[in-house]
């Protein structure tokens, strides 16, 4: 099983996401949080394989998101699923640590695909990839 | 001639009020087409191409709300609603969207009997009202803001409180929004007072003789 | 004394011509919103709802047009644009508009080099072009609109031209756009001149004195 958390202050795509992954045998979705400071506070006591965060959040936004659980230092893998095709937004998420980076209204099939292959440690990055979603 | 300067920056004031407020309804449509409707664009995308038919059908049925929140967001460009609402309801209104934002509770009290503002005067205290509620979002963190309006015979008052960070009054600031909101409502023969504690909150006390009194 | 009046008169102009580009802005969104956003929502969930397997498609992919058009949408909200953007790529983007819309044909032809305007002269001079478009729009029905800039030695020439139903400038006119158009530019030092013969079109044409040369 492939434990997510996700941090999105948008309640109703967060709650859309987590039943379409929730259709995914494999998945179980350990929580929902309206932004990133909520979700960190989570991961110090509750541990999951990946991590799905918003980019524009209230108090903690997503590259905060990024940067704090590399911090912890626990094995959480991070995707960012974001509004912006912005390569340096990309590639500063990237840089921060993030494991990937994929687009909102992407194909539910490429996030859940791209979930799979993080928690492998298997998927390769690029932004081009973006521009197909 | 010193009637004419005087009579010239009092236009300018409500020029830069009216200017204001338009790019606060030019950023408030900025940030729902951005933050809401590309949201729910992009949610619904998915669920339309999800290989389960319920989420299929859940894409279709969130396409009714998208079009009824394009709707509602191209109602608020409406450009002449500083004449059509009165100040009750511009107030109102405006605590609605942060209590459905779940951004704070909201509370609004009302006492006396209403009576109207002419349109100047009403632009300037609507962008007063701007001022101190962005001022609460952006520094404040609040559990609760509480508008009162207490329309008396000589005069109204209106009373904006947050019980959040608080901050001291006697430090300069570096922003223009309450310098600016001070040298506002002395252009319109008004008065205020703002009282803050670090740690409790915020109470801002504007008063406004009527003129009609 | 005096010169405080000018100078007040002065920046009266600038908040007015940036009022109404915000007014333009936000009433080009209503629209948009309104009469494209909204349409294509109707017409997306329509196809999505049909039972055909190819209207559901055509539903689908529409969905990419809407997310991108409310993405672009939302940049056109940027308030720093006029600060960003010159003087030719307005114009370019104007007539970009009008194209794309099959409003009419246009054409845009550049000569001399191009210099770059100080803040306020560009911003009556944005909002001249936007009015000399909208009165193009709302009353000319041309076939053709042609904008050229000459960046000369010792000033810029502007010429608005449009091939539609032409009017009588010596007739007193009820709106305000030409008049105030006409006193923007003088306040820039500017000359505006409006040449229109009825059936034929109407051909505007501005000029700045370049205030480096
Ligand atoms: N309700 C409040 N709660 C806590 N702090 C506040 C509140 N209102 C104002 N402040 C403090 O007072 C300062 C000055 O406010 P002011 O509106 O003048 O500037 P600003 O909001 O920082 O910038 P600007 O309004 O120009 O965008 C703020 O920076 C903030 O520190
Ligand atoms: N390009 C044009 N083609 C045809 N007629 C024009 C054109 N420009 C202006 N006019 C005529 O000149 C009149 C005056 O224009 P003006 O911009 O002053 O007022 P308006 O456009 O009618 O109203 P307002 O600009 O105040 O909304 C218009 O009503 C129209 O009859
Ligand atoms: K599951
Ligand atoms: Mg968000
Ligand atoms: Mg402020
Ligand atoms: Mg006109």
């Amino acid at each position: 099983m492939i434990s997510i958390a996700i941090a999105d202050d948008h309640k109703m795509f967060a709650k859309g996401i987590e039943s379409l992954l929730e259709e995914e045998e494999d998945f179980v979705i350990k929580g929902l949080f309206p932004n990133g400071l909520e979700l960190i506070e989570f991961l110090e006591d509750n541990l999951v394989d990946v991590v799905l965060t918003d980019m524009n959040m209230p108090k903690m936004d997503g590259t905060g998101v990024i940067e704090a659980v590399k911090k912890m230092g626990k094995d959480n893998k991070v995707i960012v699923l974001s509004m912006y095709d912005d390569k340096e937004l990309y590639e500063k998420c990237i840089k921060l640590g993030a494991d990937a980076y994929v687009l909102k209204g992407s194909d539910p099939d490429e996030l859940i695909y791209t979930i799979r292959e993080v928690h492998e440690g298997n998927y390769i990055q690029g932004f081009e990839k973006l521009m197909f979603q | 001639q010193r009637l004419a300067a005087v009579q010239a920056e009092f236009e300018k004031t409500i020029l830069n009020a009216e200017k204001e407020i338009q790019e606060n309804t030019l950023s408030h449509v900025g940030r729902e087409l951005h933050d809401n409707i590309g949201q729910l664009l992009s949610l619904a995308k998915m669920n339309l191409s999800s290989s389960k038919p319920e989420k299929v059908s859940e894409g279709k049925s969130m396409m009714n709300q998208i079009i009824k929140e394009v709707r509602a967001l191209s109602k608020t460009l409406n450009l002449d609603w500083v004449e059509t609402i009165s100040l009750r309801e511009f107030i109102e209104k405006e605590l609605e969207k942060l209590q459905s934002a779940e951004f704070c509770q909201t509370h609004f009290n009302l006492k006396g009997k209403e009576f109207t503002l002419d349109k100047d005067r009403k632009l300037i205290l609507i962008r007063i009202l701007q001022e101190c509620l962005n001022n609460a979002i952006k520094h404040a963190q609040p559990e609760n803001i509480t508008i009162s309006m207490d329309f008396q015979d000589d005069q109204l008052e209106i009373r904006i409180k947050d019980d959040g960070k608080g901050f001291d009054t006697s430090q300069e600031s570096s922003g223009s929004g309450m310098f600016n909101l001070k040298n506002r409502i002395a252009t319109i023969g008004g008065n205020i007072q703002v009282q803050s504690i670090i740690g409790k909150g915020t109470d801002i006390k504007l008063s406004l003789p009527n003129s009609i009194a």
